[in-house]
């Protein structure tokens, strides 16, 4: 059962796929934690040190409890799913992309996953292949096949789309891969919130998610890795705690996932999204997606009835969005509308041009579900819908 | 003709008819509707306002030491937004252009309630629009 | 003067070097944000999407204003200086070093600015060459000109010494580089919080520091580039917002800063940081840096009179830093009764293992001093000190 | 001699005597200056633990079954907390040493009050401990 509370003000806050509120418990955690626990983390000996060090741990444990990691050195701290991709193209490719190599990504993916491996093919001549999707907004798997050769090194792709909604076969893409012996990586950016993840089960190699679309704060994400990966990559950032010796001559680095978090990590952060992911759990990630699943259907039923809504996404395996235009209407303009309306909703390429190029648009406006969204909100959106759409013609 | 300033105060008597922000939408809707086409030639990349999430062209002429201007946007707000400072601000002269300060944008509660600070569309466009007057102006006194 | 609020809890907190406690009005803003204000920023037209984003700017105008910066969009915002100083590395060196070149840094450099210019100089086969000091902690910064050559691209030190509390005469160095065309980065970490900085003044090309030491939030950070720069140079990350266009083919990026600012940036921390800042400023960093000046004097003579202290760090040019170790004590053996007597000080390396190297020890005990600390703070320090004394022997 | 459950409840009870924290640390001190000096020539990098701010050195020796533990550090506390965990520990058979509880480090209060979590010493000397019980038993099984 989802606690209805009120996060702040009576807005209709439809905008979750960009960022999400965040419960009271968070909140707090946070503000706690500054008034009374603060100290910074590792090789701090005096009691506040301890108990920071200690939290920002468990924090690392609840996130592999989260996401079924195997051991909870698989998880890096980050700043957000971008520098995890970020961090991790640099890594993977210093240590395993020469020229004429070969990246697959899809179509549908968030800049975030097209732009770090653009640069790192840049850098290393290396090629980028694409997998696309129909205009149903699925991607065509099929097509899998005929893209991977003996110089693929890596998959990358998106769990849940951004813009369309879609949930892609990623077993079914994780496990063709492993038939090559090609590691993956899971933008679980748009998933995490919505469908319980077990990396284990899926089996991916790599996982990477934001704390602040998952209920959290900003600043804080993660990157999954199994661990055999660990020891072969060399870390992405240098300097703080994550080295062994340092001299001029030769560095040597620790252990992961240390290794990896240069720096004062944003252990404040860390807590903080330990304190969401709690939350989640305690509140039901089956729960939650049942839920959101339903607004869903309903949203999608009452706009597919509207002639003047072209929605995007049509597949079946959809989650929690809703990416549409209005006839005639410039996005833009019903975003203004609909804003005016006291309704949170985003307009643009949701970063992801080439899904707009796919279908020759410039943009849509998206309503994105979280859990704390009702059915008298889809049914607020609806009616600003037909509002603008009277308003305009 | 009416001074820069006359026509701020007669935009500003126009909007303050409307309690309604609803309302003022309507208005600038139709003044969107009503702009006065550009030639299709100038549509044009070039033409192009940078910080908007709708495109936005502008074009200027210089005829007999005034600017003209004439634009468009596939926003019909945005459009509407264009058409008051067309009016304001076309058949000017470049100093004027440069030295006028454009009070009827915060008396019509076009920057707050109106128009997003970040997307930005009005501060480019006012930018872009001063910066012609700004070239004109370099080249009426270079000639 | 110094408002005496009690942070939370009657401790003696003395490990500001390591990170500050935060004032009631930064811990108020950070939750006031997530309560009432929290939205993703950049090209969300709605109005909760629109403020935070104007709050993200205006912040970013406070971090300028802060250190005199021209223009705020010379102000990247990082996760904190060991990410401004990595983004950094890696963007200047695919920009601007070939084999052979060289970079410049000091001996009593933070890992941050040790670390990733090593793992630049052996991605690019480059040099890195070290400025020494001599055993009163000062640089000797005659020996700089025997160390530039035509092959130095750039000089990156530390304006205080986080070991040593030494104030490094960083106004000459950027001189002596500038007349040989180098451009100098400035490790701001342990001096922006005591020191008023005019980045214009000083003339630096560069300059990095962390939201957290500054009683600001953790996950935030700042780059600050002269502007010259910033087209010059790559972005360090790629996603999110920081693109013009993207297609497969190819993607262009949009201005700095945001060109720097790939994915979601930790807005929230932003804001929190620049609330810390106002704090500093209305507070006085004068006044701040008189308070801690005569506690630093008051406390170094304190432990001088103290046989059995030896001091680190001699310069005359000192700030907020007491390194020390006790004679016949391991400093962790006194760490821990430090603790115990509610004191928390810092012992062990402090991320400046060649400082250790240096002095031939393995650590220290590190007092360091923020504006909330006292005078009573400091005998309650030399009493433990003594204590232990008579523990130990 | 006695067994590993005698000895821990021994040292909880020497513990006990002193309420203050302050006074367990003498005692910890005067611990650790006691132990017994380890042969110099096992002083070296292998036999050092990871870990610690302090350096620890543990040697095991395998002698007729039973494992016996040498060590040092130069931080005089761990020294005495090393000393407790051979009091316990040296001199035992492998599966003993595997298969103990410890439960006088939380009786004594080492744990939350006398060693940090994080420097991690206290596991990881444990761990060490516990590693070379493993090897040894993993040997004597084999042979
Ligand atoms: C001089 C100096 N540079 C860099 C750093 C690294 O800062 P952060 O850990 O916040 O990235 C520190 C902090 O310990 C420091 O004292
Ligand atoms: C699918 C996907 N990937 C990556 C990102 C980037 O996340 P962040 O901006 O938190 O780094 C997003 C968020 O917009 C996303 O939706």
């Amino acid at each position: 059962m989802l606690k209805q509370e009120v996060y702040g003000r009576p807005l209709v806050y439809l905008d979750n796929g960009a960022t999400t509120q965040k419960p009271l418990p968070v909140i707090e955690c946070i503000r706690n934690f500054h008034s009374f626990k603060n100290s910074s983390i590792h090789r701090g000996i005096h009691f506040y040190s301890e108990r920071a060090t200690e939290e920002f741990e468990n924090a690392r444990k609840t996130v592999q409890q989260f996401i079924h990691a195997e051991k909870s050195s698989e998880i890096i701290f980050t700043s957000g799913t971008t520098s995890s991709v970020n961090g991790l193209a640099w890594s993977f490719g210093e240590r395993f992309i020469r020229p004429g190599d070969e990246i697959i990504i899809s179509e549908m993916e968030h800049h975030s996953n097209i732009v770090p491996w653009q640069m790192l093919c840049e850098r290393k001549g290396s090629v980028l292949k694409v997998l696309p999707f129909n205009d149903d907004g699925i991607l065509e798997i099929d097509r899998l096949d005929a893209l991977i050769n003996n110089r693929t090194r890596l998959i990358s792709v998106m769990h849940i789309s951004n813009t369309l909604g879609t949930i892609n076969p990623i077993r079914t893409i994780i496990e063709k891969a492993h038939e090559n012996d090609i590691p993956v990586l899971i933008d679980a950016a748009q998933s995490v919130q919505h469908i319980a993840i077990d990396v284990q089960q899926l089996d991916c190699d790599f996982l990477v998610f934001s704390g602040h679309k998952i209920y959290g704060p900003t600043g804080i994400g993660v990157l999954y890795a199994k661990e055999k990966w660990l020891h072969e990559l060399p870390p992405f950032q240098g300097g703080g705690e994550m080295v062994d010796v340092v001299t001029f001559q030769k560095t040597t680095y620790t252990e992961p996932p240390v290794k990896f978090e240069a720096g004062t990590p944003n252990y404040i952060g860390a807590i903080g999204l330990a304190e969401a992911l709690k939350y989640v759990t305690s509140t039901g990630l089956s729960g939650i997606l049942q839920h959101e699943n339903a607004l869903l259907d309903y949203g999608f039923q009452q706009l597919s009835q509207l002639d003047f809504v072209k929605l995007y996404g049509q597949a079946s395996d959809k989650s929690s969005i809703l990416s549409f235009n209005l006839r005639d209407i410039h996005y833009y303009d019903a975003g203004m509308i609909i804003d005016k309306m006291g309704i949170a909703v985003r307009t643009g390429t949701h970063c992801a041009q080439p899904v707009m190029q796919h279908y020759g648009i410039s943009g849509t406006i998206r309503a994105s579900l979280g859990m704390y969204n009702t059915k008298e909100e889809i049914d607020n959106l609806v009616g600003a819908i037909k509002k603008v759409r009277d308003m305009f013609v | 003709m009416k001074s820069i300033i006359e026509i701020q105060q007669e935009i500003s008597g126009e909007f303050e008819m409307y309690d309604d922000w609803m309302d003022k939408y309507n208005y600038l809707i139709e003044l969107g509707k009503d702009l006065a086409v550009i030639d299709t030639k100038h549509k044009v990349k070039e033409n192009l306002i940078n910080g908007c999430q709708s495109r936005v062209w502008l074009h200027a002429e210089y005829e007999e030491g005034l600017i003209h201007f004439t634009a468009d946007s596939d926003s019909i707000i945005t459009k509407g937004i264009i058409a008051l400072l067309v009016r304001v601000l076309s058949g000017r002269k470049p100093e004027e252009i440069l030295n006028t300060d454009l009070f009827f944008i915060d008396r019509i509660g076009l920057r707050q309630n109106l128009s997003p600070t970040r997307s930005n569309g009005l501060l480019s466009m006012i930018r872009q629009m001063k910066l012609y007057a700004l070239a004109y102006h370099a080249k009426a006194k270079g000639s």
